[in-house]
């Protein structure tokens, strides 16, 4: 076991690295000067000039990437252009908030995904089973930056249940993490039914049920472990989705998260944010695949490593 | 015997029914037998014929709500089932009465502990705390005769071996002692050694708690050693009910006969008329020395650790017009030495097929092989793409070895189908379409399209019941006789190895212990894994009696060794006219 | 000269702020969007400053100047007893080592390119220097600058942010980081920064100009939507939206009495123009870019952003000191454009991109525009992007038309040279340079040299006079068309007080050492 | 084909889909939509970009449905009807090929990376996992920014980014089905890798694809509107159902039509899309036939 998470450490690290270097090399190659923003309108040719060798982007492609590489292993993200703050810094102070909504959001993702999917398996082909599909469609359909706006509108303005954005107590939390977790509940509602339906049908399903025990013990102690174990590799996958929603809905609801930080540093091509962001995206990603590889032998002893 | 102990099951005029399509269509129809104290019933009969739908319903556990029990009664004492609540039937369930599955691969929860399972079914019914459960657990477990059984409670179903796992079965469905047990094919899924042990351990335990049993079953020698009564069962209706003596001694129905006609019965290798006079010079097939190995990686960068030494050193020739049969435990390598003559593992020694080695063929090379050699799997369901007709799947190898036009290879098929006895105009259906007999049957159709000289059988026969599988092997037969067709056959099953074997080659771990004629093997077995494998064939005579004692589950010894270590190689040596006997048993 | 406060004004009172970014930076150095000038601002103080909601100079730090007659040396006397928010007393040093900081290529500044008239300042650039050879300090209360050619703009780069003193030892304390612990000598002092959630301002006791500022503290929180922040802003919740109106709510706002009373509106120093490249075809004939002048709409435009700006005349916005009023610009006539279009050779139009910044309104704004070209057979396809990627195509001079909106070009100090160097003359044609039409004309370059050398102050009606002139020059050349001059539109909360132009100071956007909680 | 080997399948395919009421009620919208995208210039009222003069009030509002606008103006007074005909174009481009281009790249890695074990696949995968690690946005956005927006430039960065999830779930199928005994059959037959990938495997993934398939339409049609959003997508004036809701989004209290019609019109078409691709997985499964 120690071995295999070593083994996929050292893999994640290669993938971070390759992440690393195509990402700086689109921000390499992209048709916009930072020097240019950072100098200023009324900057004179030699004062911009003297900027770019100031921050070394007047050397090659390698040799700036190697600078870069190099600061990355001591734990270096750089500064930020246009801040001039530690990268590190900046996304220290808005990692927790992203991770509490990230966290939130799986949490109401796999609520409404994986209740409203063992609603449908349970009533299969019944129309509460259609009308559940038919609502996981629309979640999937739905843009996420006026699913927030309506929330907003309708629970925060209209109803005054909760706070209209902002952050801070667990009432903030909600509608943010329910707006993102709604789009993949559609996806989850799918993906549990038809794994549900095949598990029902199995035979220790029946063993359970010849036992007497009864049916909520049925479903949810021996039912919903094995039917759960497709979603779990899901959510791994999932973290790299939610990257692109947490810009909108962080943005929606005034989180302040990397999502913002993030867009507002692609905006200006502020190079070592937008690098340290996807660095610090890529490692969720990772981590979160290598925790879902983690989890599932905890559920599943077949694949519990020797 | 049975019919003067107090009922306490009794069956009236049961019938259960389908809906589809808007129809109502009786699976099961006037059902009626009782069952007495501490009696076994067996319920017997050739697949689909309603034993599974008839234990599904008196557990009230029949799939909703397409399927169910439309008219008698299912008494329990005085309480009649089919009209139970769900929820007075869940306490019913598993406490008086319980079951279990053909399928101990399938039937146990994979994500829970044994222990677990177990506890759980005990504090269903009985108010117990977590350590009685588990004390009690552990007492079922020892009752069931398994080894370790501390060990085995914090252990997962996939740790077990099959025969273990049913072993759990019992002891889960046993521990509440309950009035009735059905036993649903308790043993079809398991090797004869393993069936054996279980048939034991049901019986003892059946004397000991005095629970009734309904055992189902289309193995009438399991039948006749378990059963005081049977119950025949054909297309939903009994034909034939009455004490298992009288049952096989004298049959009143046509089908009770034709049954008991089909069940293959064990001599002493005798021969039979009309065995083929071998020629030795030219082989078929050639093994020297073939060992196969699988790598297990571990460790930090993957290294190999382990091997699975699946085959080691076997050598045989396989003679032309010959059935050759292997035979073995599960996991013995049988089924890899199949693959390695199809070319589907790699391996080391020597390989020939028609003259031809195996080694360093190119892809002409290989698809040449695939003319001499074909093979016929296990599940006729899996080996079939379940997305094509049965007709293309058929044509499919004229296809690949681009022979014929279009009507060419139909008619082919056509003539081929009518070969195993199908008929043509059942070539645009697919194969779920079709029965399991008929599956195996396509399969074969299949192996001879290309005219092969030697066809692989890997327990070709083993999934299909008793009469279906007689009628397969006669097919078999006569295809042998009338193209000169060489066999492979691969199967646990003793009994039907005697009946079709020219040659025999038992099989342990992965290596030969004891290889002659039929008649050698069978006449005078020499290797005690052999002569175990010969006792344990339940005979299907009532009057049997069976003498060696039971011995307790344990694990079978693993091929997997590290990387450097081999197992110990077995020395054949040759006790007379080419019966080849393992040295420490010699 | 100086300014009287509202005599209504009273002390105490925290206002609350919102909007939408967190601030980039509190590093008057660095610090360079409409967001963190007013931060700034109030966080510190140049030598000179403005007269509250105008764009009349004031003293600052400095209690006096003198000028020498050839307009190449002013010689600063500081005030005394003036302390920084550390506590320790500001002297001549702070004011050398500012502005040798500021110009200083390590720093970075953005504004660096403003104080090119000091003496020494290309030896700074070019690495030669580490102190500008023009900056002396005389005595701990006098500082002389002398200038390489004589500049009237030079009191009002006094008062930009960039040339505001902070002392030393806070920013070599902050190791990199003076942005978020800025320490300054203004009306408030920073007190807490809650990265992207919350900035808090608190009153400096020890400001010099004694009784300002009026509120106890300003806070400012992050991450608000601006459509949020109205609706916080009509519960009372909050006094300020920093982003302004949202431009979905406008007309509602404005059809509210209740919210219209809360609506503050002033001008701002902005003019919204497209860029023509005059050095390749087919902008290199006068008659084509005169053409697109007289093609566009812009009364049709500035109803499009509802009515938020007025139609343009000129480079100059109105309120800018040199601005031709009795100047109609060209008219709107789309037979006329036709027939200049003809006349240089494209009877049938032709086919061109307009880049444009990706951030509403400015598409919009572009697609009417493509619009009103297409009506004289221009075929305008639009290239929506980042502005970074906007301005990197203006500077190389791929970008035939460039619509300047999102790219602000809000001038830095109200004084009509400054919508000329970087964006209309030679200078800012070169390669990465902003002035995008590559427009360079050596006569005007003469003139505008001239007229920034009549630093006389008596000489104001005759400088004025004489960038007026070069303005319609430009305009008869025409490598812009101006099509609107932004406005101003603001709301405070009910509980708020000071006379509006405090919420849209031309200079400061909101000027918070003056307003004060009713 | 003659009529030995030639299945029936392709022509009662499509009888039995239309026995099923639902996978009607798809092909019809469907049908709709592309008959609206095609026919846009004969059924639109106006022309998609012409801002009307009288499509927007003094004060600068757009006007609502009804009137002389069906469905209303957007901010520059266009007709909305007309653009969402025209729009429709976008979004058929960008959900039928972009999407198809990511399920064809996703399918051809995740086929070959699971059937061909070794170190093909080992690269395959890994690289998978590479791109997997990448924010999908970010790529998107840096992408469009390097080549220059366009339609069909966008619609090869939607396939770029969007395959991955489909290379990973069908990687791991094409694992588990290579390891089933039919196709070891196949094999003893002497059947070829090709004939073994198409006419084998590629069936059996056919449910999956088409999953992945129907509800990626919504997803890249979606991303399309994030694109515009971040201003990277379609260049305006085209329409697109994405970019008309992103240029209107912050309106959607007082001009809600501007926003919620395109919304409903993406949500119907990926559920058109979604009840086709469930009648037609089931339809071509054979096991399934008889129970519709
Ligand atoms: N859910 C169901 N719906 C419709 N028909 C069913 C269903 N389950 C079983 N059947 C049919 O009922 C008949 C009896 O099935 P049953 O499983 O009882 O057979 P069996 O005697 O147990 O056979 P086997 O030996 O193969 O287990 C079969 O024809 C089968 O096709
Ligand atoms: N691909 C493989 N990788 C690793 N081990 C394997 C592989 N295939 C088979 N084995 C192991 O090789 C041994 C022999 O397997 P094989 O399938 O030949 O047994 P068998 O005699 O056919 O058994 P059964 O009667 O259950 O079919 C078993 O221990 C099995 O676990
Ligand atoms: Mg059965
Ligand atoms: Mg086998």
């Amino acid at each position: 076991m120690p071995a295999y998470v070593l083994r996929r450490l050292l893999v994640s690290a290669l993938i971070l690295l390759g992440v690393s270097l195509i990402t700086f090399f689109l921000l390499y190659v992209l048709p916009a000067d930072p020097v240019r923003q950072i100098a200023g309108r009324s900057a004179t040719t030699a004062t911009v000039e003297s900027i770019r060798r100031e921050l070394g982007l007047d050397q090659p492609f390698l040799i700036q990437y190697g600078h870069y590489l190099a600061g990355l292993l001591q734990g270096d993200l750089g500064r930020s252009y246009l801040q001039k703050t530690e990268v590190a810094t900046l996304i220290a102070s808005r990692l927790p908030a992203t991770l509490l909504l990230m966290v939130g959001a799986i949490f109401c993702e796999l609520a409404l995904g994986l209740s409203m999917g063992i609603a449908a398996a349970l009533l299969r082909g019944r129309v509460a089973d259609q009308a559940l599909m038919m609502a996981s469609f629309v979640t999937v359909s739905a843009p996420q930056f006026v699913v927030g706006l309506l929330m907003l509108y309708v629970f925060a303005v209209k109803l005054g249940w909760f706070p209209i954005g902002g952050y801070g107590t667990f009432l903030h939390l909600v509608l943010p993490a329910l707006t993102l977790g709604i789009l993949g509940s559609g996806w989850y509602s799918r993906m549990m039914r038809s794994s549900m339906i095949d598990v029902l049908r199995a035979d220790y399903i029946r063993t359970a049920r010849a036992k007497g025990l009864g049916r909520a013990r049925v479903v949810l102690r021996h039912a919903l472990p094995n039917a759960i174990l497709p979603v779990i590799a899901m959510i791994g996958i999932d973290i790299g989705i939610f990257m692109g929603g947490i810009v909108v809905v962080e943005s929606v609801f005034g989180w302040p998260g990397i999502g913002q930080l993030a867009w507002q540093a692609i905006q200006r091509v502020d190079i070592p944010i937008i690098m340290g962001v996807t660095l610090v995206s890529a490692i969720a990603i990772v981590l979160g695949n290598l925790l879902a590889d983690l989890v599932a032998p905890f559920i599943d002893p077949r694949i519990r490593l020797k | 015997m049975g019919a003067t102990k107090a009922p306490v099951l009794s069956v009236q005029g049961l019938t259960v029914s389908v809906r589809a399509e808007g129809v109502e269509r009786p699976l099961v129809e006037g059902l009626s037998f009782t069952l007495g104290r501490g009696e076994t019933l067996a319920i017997a009969g050739e697949s689909g014929s309603g034993k599974s739908i008839t234990a599904l319903a008196i557990m009230g556990l029949l799939p909703p709500p397409a399927v169910r029990a439309s008219a008698g009664r299912v008494l329990l004492g005085d309480t009649d089932l089919l009209a139970l609540p769900e929820s007075r039937l869940r306490a019913i369930r598993g406490d008086r009465v319980a079951m279990i599955f053909q399928e101990p691969m399938t039937s146990l929860n994979p994500v829970m502990s044994i222990g677990a399972q177990l506890a759980e079914a005990l504090r269903t019914h009985q108010p117990l705390s977590r350590g009685e459960a588990r004390a009690r657990a552990l007492a079922a477990l020892q009752s069931v005769r398994i080894s370790q059984p501390e060990r085995r409670l914090s252990q997962y179903p996939h740790e077990l071996s099959g025969g273990m796992r049913q072993r759990v079965m019992i002891a889960m469905a046993l521990a509440l002692k309950p009035d009735v047990l059905i036993a649903d094919e308790p043993t079809t899924a398991l090797d004869v050694t393993v069936q054996r042990e279980v048939l034991d351990l049901l019986r003892d335990l059946q004397r000991e708690t005095g629970t009734a049993i309904i055992l189902i079953t289309h193995d009438m020698g399991v039948v006749a050693e378990m059963a005081d009564r049977v119950v025949v069962m054909r297309e939903g209706r009994v034909v034939e009910d009455g004490p298992v003596a009288q049952i096989f001694t004298a049959p009143q129905a046509d089908y009770t006969r034709d049954l008991l006609a089909a069940v293959p019965r064990m001599g002493n290798g005798a021969p039979r008329p009309g065995d083929p006079a071998l020629d030795a010079a030219a082989p078929v097939a050639r093994l020297r020395d073939l060992a196969v190995r699988f790598d297990i990686h571990g460790g930090m960068l993957g290294r190999i650790t382990h091997r699975v030494h699946a085959v080691e050193h076997v050598s045989f020739d396989i003679r032309r017009g010959e059935t050759f049969a292997l035979v073995g435990e599960s996991g013995c390598g049988k089924s890899t030495i199949a693959r390695a003559l199809a070319g589907l593992v790699p391996h080391d020694g020597e390989l020939e097929v028609a003259g031809q080695p195996l080694r360093g063929l190119n892809r002409a090379g290989r698809q040449a092989i695939c003319r001499s050699v074909q093979m016929v799997f296990q599940d006729p369901m899996a080996a079939l793409d379940p997305r094509m007709t049965v007709g293309d799947l058929v044509a499919e190898p004229l296809l690949i070895h681009g022979i014929g036009t279009p009507p060419e290879r139909r008619a082919r098929a056509a003539d081929l189908f009518a070969r195993v006895g199908l008929s043509a105009d059942q070539l645009d259906r697919y194969p779920h379409e079709f029965s399991g007999g008929q599956r195996q049957r396509i399969c074969i159709a299949r192996a001879l399209a290309l005219n092969p000289g030697l066809i692989v059988c890997d327990e070709s026969v083993s999934a299909l019941d008793v009469s279906v599988q007689a009628r397969v092997l006669d097919l078999l037969a006569a295809l042998k006789r009338e193209f000169g067709l060489s066999y492979l056959f691969i199967s646990h099953d003793m009994a039907v190895v005697e009946n079709i074997a020219d040659r025999v080659a038992v099989m342990y771990l992965g290596q030969i212990v004891e290889m002659g004629s039929r008649a050698q093997i069978f006449g005078n077995p020499r290797h005690p894994y052999t002569r175990r494998l010969i006792a344990a064939v339940p005979v299907p005579d009532p009057a049997h009696v069976r003498s060696d004692p039971p011995r307790p589950s344990g694990e079978v010894p693993s091929p997997i060794h590290p990387v450097g270590t081999a197992p110990q190689r077995v020395k054949l040596l040759d006790i007379g006219a080419g019966h080849l006997v393992a040295d420490d048993a010699a | 000269e100086e300014y009287t406060p509202d005599p209504n004004a009273k002390q105490g009172g925290v206002m609350l702020m919102t909007y939408k970014d967190d601030v980039a930076t509190l590093d008057p150095a660095i610090g360079y969007d409409w967001q963190n000038w007013s931060m700034i601002r109030s966080l510190f103080d140049g030598l000179m400053d403005y007269v509250p909601g105008t764009t009349d100079l004031r003293l600052g730090l400095a209690e006096s100047f003198e000028i020498s007659d050839d307009g190449l040396s002013y010689v600063f006397k500081l005030r005394p007893g003036v302390k920084f928010h550390n506590g320790r007393e500001m002297t001549a040093e702070d004011v050398k080592y500012s502005l040798d900081r500021v110009t200083l290529p390590a720093t970075q500044s953005p504004g660096s390119g403003f104080f090119s008239m000091i003496k020494g300042y290309d030896a700074m650039v070019g690495g030669t220097a580490t102190s500008l050879e023009g900056v002396t300090v005389v005595d701990p209360l006098t500082v002389k600058i002398e200038l390489s050619r004589p500049d009237a703009t030079f009191l009002h780069v006094m008062a930009i942010n960039f040339s505001s003193v902070v002392p030393k030892e806070a920013v070599e304390a902050a190791a990199g980081d003076f942005g978020k612990m800025p320490v300054g000598t203004g009306a408030f002092k920073m007190t807490e920064w809650t990265l992207g959630q919350r900035l808090v301002f608190a009153r400096n006791p020890d400001y010099w100009r004694a009784g300002e500022p009026y509120l106890d503290g300003v806070t400012f929180e992050f991450g608000q939507e601006p459509v949020v922040s109205l609706l916080r802003l009509q519960n009372g919740e909050i006094d300020i939206p920093g982003d302004g109106i949202p431009p979905a709510k406008f007309t509602e706002v404005m059809d509210d009495p209740a919210q219209k009373a809360m609506v503050v509106q002033g001008d701002v120093l902005h003019t919204g123009y497209i860029t023509m490249n005059v050095t390749a075809a087919p902008f290199d004939k006068v008659e084509v870019r005169r053409a697109v002048n007289m093609a566009i709409n812009k009364t049709r435009i500035v109803q499009v952003i509802n009515n938020r700006a007025a139609p343009a005349t000129q480079p100059l916005p109105p309120a800018m000191p040199g601005y031709t009023a009795d100047y109609a610009g060209y008219p709107y006539d789309v037979e006329g454009a036709k027939k200049l279009l003809a006349e240089a050779g494209f009877p049938d139009g032709f086919e061109t991109d307009l880049y444009v910044v990706n951030t509403d309104p400015n598409p919009r704004i572009a697609q009417a525009i493509q619009q009103d070209l297409a009506a004289i057979g221009i075929t305008v396809n639009l290239q929506s992007l980042a502005a970074p990627n906007v301005i990197e195509a203006g500077g190389a001079g791929t970008a035939p038309m460039v619509w300047s909106g999102g790219l602000a070009w809000v001038a830095d100090f109200p004084d009509p040279s400054n919508f000329f160097g970087p964006i209309l003359g030679c200078a800012g044609a070169e390669p990465g340079g902003w002035n995008w039409a590559k427009y360079c004309n050596p006569d005007l370059d003469k003139a505008a040299v001239a007229a920034d050398s009549m630093s006389d102050p008596a000489k104001l009606a005759e400088r004025l006079k004489a960038w007026s002139d070069i303005y319609m020059k430009v305009m008869e050349d025409a490598p812009w068309a101006p099509v609107f001059n932004d406005q101003r539109f603001t709301m405070r909360g009910a509980r708020m007080g000071g006379e509006g132009a405090l919420y849209v100071d031309p200079i400061a956007t909101v000027n918070f050492d003056y307003v004060y909680v009713k | 084909m003659t009529a030995a080997l030639a299945s029936p399948r392709p022509a009662t395919a499509l009888r039995r889909l239309a026995r099923r009421p639902m996978a009607v009620l798809g092909i019809v919208l469907i049908i709709l939509v592309v008959a609206g995208a095609v026919l846009a210039p004969w059924l639109a009222p106006y022309k998609p970009e012409e801002q009307l003069f009288d499509g927007l009030t003094l004060q600068g509002a757009p006007m609502p449905p009804g009137g002389a606008y069906l469905l209303g103006t957007d901010l520059l007074g266009r007709d909305l009807f007309s653009r969402l005909l025209y729009g429709a174009r976008t979004s058929l481009v960008i959900g039928v090929v972009a999407n198809g281009a990511a399920l064809l790249i996703g399918t051809l890695i995740g086929i070959t990376a699971g059937f061909f074990r070794g170190w093909i696949g080992a690269v395959l995968m890994r690289f998978t996992d590479l791109m997997m690690a990448f924010p999908a946005l970010l790529l998107a956005i840096c992408l469009a920014a390097i080549f220059s927006p366009s339609l069909w430039i966008v619609a090869m960065v939607i396939a770029l980014v969007n395959w991955v999830q489909t290379a990973r779930v069908i990687y791991t199928e094409t694992t588990s089905l290579a390891t089933r005994d039919f196709i070891a059959a196949e094999r003893t037959l002497g059947a070829g890798t090709g004939r073994i990938l198409f006419r084998h495997i590629l069936p059996h993934l056919m449910p999956t694809i088409i999953v992945w398939g129907t509800l990626g339409i919504s997803t890249t049609v979606l991303l399309e509107a994030t694109l515009s959003f971040l201003g990277v997508g379609v260049q305006p004036p085209t329409p697109s159902w994405g970019n008309i809701i992103f240029e209107n989004q912050t309106y959607f209290q007082s001009a809600p039509w501007l926003v919620f019609i395109p919304g409903a019109a993406i949500i119907l078409l990926a559920l058109a899309f979604n009840l086709v691709g469930d009648a037609l997985r089931d339809v071509l499964d054979p096991t399934q036939r008889g129970r519709e």
